[in-house]
């Protein structure tokens, strides 16, 4: 069980590394996903611990709150594409017109 | 779950057997971009299958409620917004498929 | 531990290898039932009344060769009908056929993988059905396949919508999601005829789910992603061979996924139909084969209702398909929900 | 038992990995559906059942399939690969969360014996759901008024993309 502790520690700082390191929005978007991922992880790993079962409630709503912020991640870069025509964060440099 | 996986997974590889011969393919190829509608249905099921699944443990607690009335008025009030949002995408058609 | 394991697996090897075998009776149960509908003779060239002839199908498939396209992805082209095979078998894994029976001093549960998740967990794979569609779309990197792969992904998504309000309302009703006391509460009669199954008690939700199911797997009248009118067979349009005989599969099985789960919320899952307990004596044995054999007549009728409304309705369009899928099921999913909830609600009170 | 734990962890890395440093997008796409279902594996693994159930469901049910179905639209092979990024912003990159992954790795270990033990109290689901619905009525209430503004917000962006759409 405690192996899972540092998978989740993983997860969080790959997620990490990959928001850094990623050039297209939505790559950076997906490692950013994975971030959250490693936390809800660790929310069930300390409820099972620690007996208190609200932390596997939290997780719930983690998980409604990263659906809305793909959800609305994504058509952001929906319309970002629209107008700028790239995705790639380093054209998008120049944010102002 | 595992069990029936490796089983499914161990039938098909006995009976792949593979003559190779390429051919031609029909017409070329190329990803090009595809209307916006696609994704605004992805993400529309997303944001209202969040919402129904939220039903479901509700559906359960309903069993061994005590007060059955109040969880009957957090049933119709999450019910009220559900509505809402979903009239407001249908009155903005914005799924209007006009192929 | 190691007799679990065993045990496990005799029961895998049965419940997964039943449907798996079962398809090239469903292929000429199809072939013949559209004969006969449009009063043609189906195949009976090959063996007694065509019987062999899906045998013949499945050789020929073996052999045909295994073209390789040179564009496609090798990786996700191989990889993309395993995974439509996989996800379509594993909810399998869920439905029993029979109630948990005791061996020599051991209850055993029917069913290979026994979670207290019960209908959950099929519903929660069947969610990732439409991956093997959009794996092989985007595999085989060519315009008409990887529309046809969106367009099939759009359909089964927005109508897995309306399912899961009808789902949500079953399991209200019923009150638990295990799947025993599911088919516990649908046994026994009202007013002496008339069994107790979950489509008397709610036919609207039993129609939202069937609706469902032709769009969930893709068949007539939904099955536009593969019309070959339109597309030319969508997204396995690059397969061949082995292949696309997988694929053809992994739709079958869902198929019968799909009705099993039907058959469980509304047509009472194993209980007996109602002239089969004058056959079962008091013995425990006779009952679980009387309990099987209801199972298997109420999937054979599921699957003869398949094949009658995939060549008696003609194809939706596209928006009309997707219209249907927002603008009519869902409120009305939405609708029976909040009524049934209601009425419960007043009737305990 | 242990085998099940190491299994589902090197599978959940291997996949973790793939998601970040894969070329393709698509493929890292893919790669996170599958980290996604093999968490939803150890939820199950660690006894919180019905989470599983609805991490495969929503996260991997839908999330992934909206990755894919905006990387479907985006068309991401005319543009150069995203590889080509100076070697000293990749050693900072890696050198940072190496960095934090030591601090939390150094943080779990000096405590590692206080949070392994195991008092699972009855976690079965149904404590779960009365538990949702007698202390957490408010959030649950919340979600929905969270996920309305989510669709509004989704539907007047869209919206405003058909006004003025750039190149289609």
């Amino acid at each position: 069980m405690s192996i899972y502790y540092y998978l989740s520690a993983f997860l969080f700082c790959l997620g990490l590394l990959g928001t850094i390191y990623k050039k297209d929005l939505i790559s950076i978007l997906l490692c950013l996903e994975l971030m959250l991922g490693g936390v809800a992880l660790l929310f069930v790993l300390f409820s099972r611990a620690t007996g208190f079962l609200d932390a596997q409630l939290q997780v719930f709503f983690i998980m409604i709150i990263s659906a809305c912020e793909v959800a609305i991640g994504l058509s952001m870069i929906i319309s970002l594409y629209r107008k700028k025509n790239t995705v790639y964060t380093d054209e998008l440099k120049i944010i102002s017109e | 779950m595992t069990i029936s996986k490796v089983l499914g997974f161990k039938r098909t590889l006995v009976r792949k057997m593979d003559i190779y011969e390429s051919g031609v393919n029909p017409s070329g190829s190329a990803t090009r971009q595809y209307d916006v509608k696609y994704y605004l249905t992805a993400i529309l099921f997303l944001l209202f299958d969040v919402d129904l699944v939220f039903l479901l443990p509700w559906a359960l607690g309903y069993q061994n409620a005590q007060d059955q009335t109040f969880m009957i008025y957090g049933f119709l009030f999450f019910m009220a917004i559900l509505l809402v949002g979903y009239i407001f995408v249908i009155n903005s058609n914005s799924l209007k498929w006009e192929e | 531990m190691l007799e679990l394991i065993l045990e496990t697996l005799i029961k895998a090897a049965i419940i997964v290898g039943l449907p798996l075998g079962s398809i090239p009776i469903i292929l000429v149960v199809e072939r013949r039932g559209a004969g006969f509908m449009q009063k043609r003779l189906g195949p009976n060239r090959v063996g007694p009344f065509g019987l062999m002839q899906p045998l013949a199908d499945v050789f020929k498939f073996l052999f045909k060769e295994e073209v390789e396209p040179s564009h496609v992805r090798p990786f996700f082209y191989t990889i993309a009908p395993l995974i439509a095979l996989v996800v379509a078998v594993m909810p399998l894994a869920v439905i029993p056929v029979a109630a948990p029976f005791d061996f020599n001093g051991k209850t055993i549960f029917p069913e290979v993988f026994h979670t207290d998740l019960g209908i959950f967990f099929a519903f929660a794979v069947s969610a990732l059905g439409s991956y093997g569609i959009l794996v092989a779309g985007w595999a085989s990197n060519n315009k008409f396949s990887m529309l046809g792969a969106l367009r099939a992904c759009a359909q089964m998504v927005s109508y897995e919508l309306s399912l899961t309000t009808a789902i949500v309302a079953m399991i209200f009703l019923y009150g638990s999601n295990d799947i025993h006391s599911i088919v516990a509460e649908q046994t026994g009669y009202w007013f002496g005829f008339l069994p107790k199954w979950g489509f008397f008690v709610q036919p609207v939700a039993a129609v939202l789910f069937l609706v469902g199911i032709f769009a969930e797997s893709n068949r007539l009248p939904f099955d536009l992603a593969e019309g070959e009118s339109e597309l030319v067979a969508g997204y396995h349009i690059e397969y061949s061979s082995i292949k696309f005989a997988i694929f053809f599969m992994a739709e079958y099985v869902h198929m019968l996924v799909l009705s099993g789960l039907f058959i469980i919320l509304f047509f009472g899952g194993y209980s007996l139909l109602p002239g089969m307990e004058l056959l079962v004596g008091d013995s425990a044995l006779m009952l679980t084969i009387m309990q099987v054999l209801s199972f298997i007549i109420k999937i054979s009728l599921m699957v003869w209702f398949f094949v009658w409304v995939r060549w008696t309705l003609p194809r939706f369009r596209y928006d009309q398909l997707m219209m249907l899928g927002w603008e009519r099921l869902l409120p009305l999913g939405i609708f029976n929900l909040i009524i049934t909830v209601l009425v419960v609600h007043f009737r305990n009170h | 038992m242990m085998f099940v734990d190491v299994l589902l962890t090197v599978l959940t890395v291997a996949f973790a990995l793939l998601t970040v440093f894969s070329k393709k997008t698509v493929i890292s796409a893919f790669a996170l559906l599958m980290t996604l279902v093999c968490i939803g594996g150890i939820y199950y693994q660690l006894g919180s059942v019905f989470l599983s159930a609805i991490q495969v469901l929503v996260n991997a049910g839908a999330v992934a399939i909206l990755f894919v179905f905006v990387m479907m639209l985006i068309d991401l092979e005319k543009y150069p690969n995203n590889t080509e990024r100076s070697k000293i912003k990749l050693i900072i990159t890696v050198l940072t969360s190496l960095v934090s992954l030591g601090v939390l790795a150094l943080i779990i270990n000096n405590n590692i014996d206080t949070i392994t033990v195991v008092n699972l109290s009855d976690s079965s689901m149904k404590a779960l759901f009365d538990r949702l619905f007698t202390q957490y009525y408010i959030p649950f209430e919340l979600a929905t008024v969270l996920l309305l503004a989510a669709v509004v917000a989704v539907v007047v962006i869209a919206n405003n993309n058909k006004q003025h759409p750039g190149k289609e």
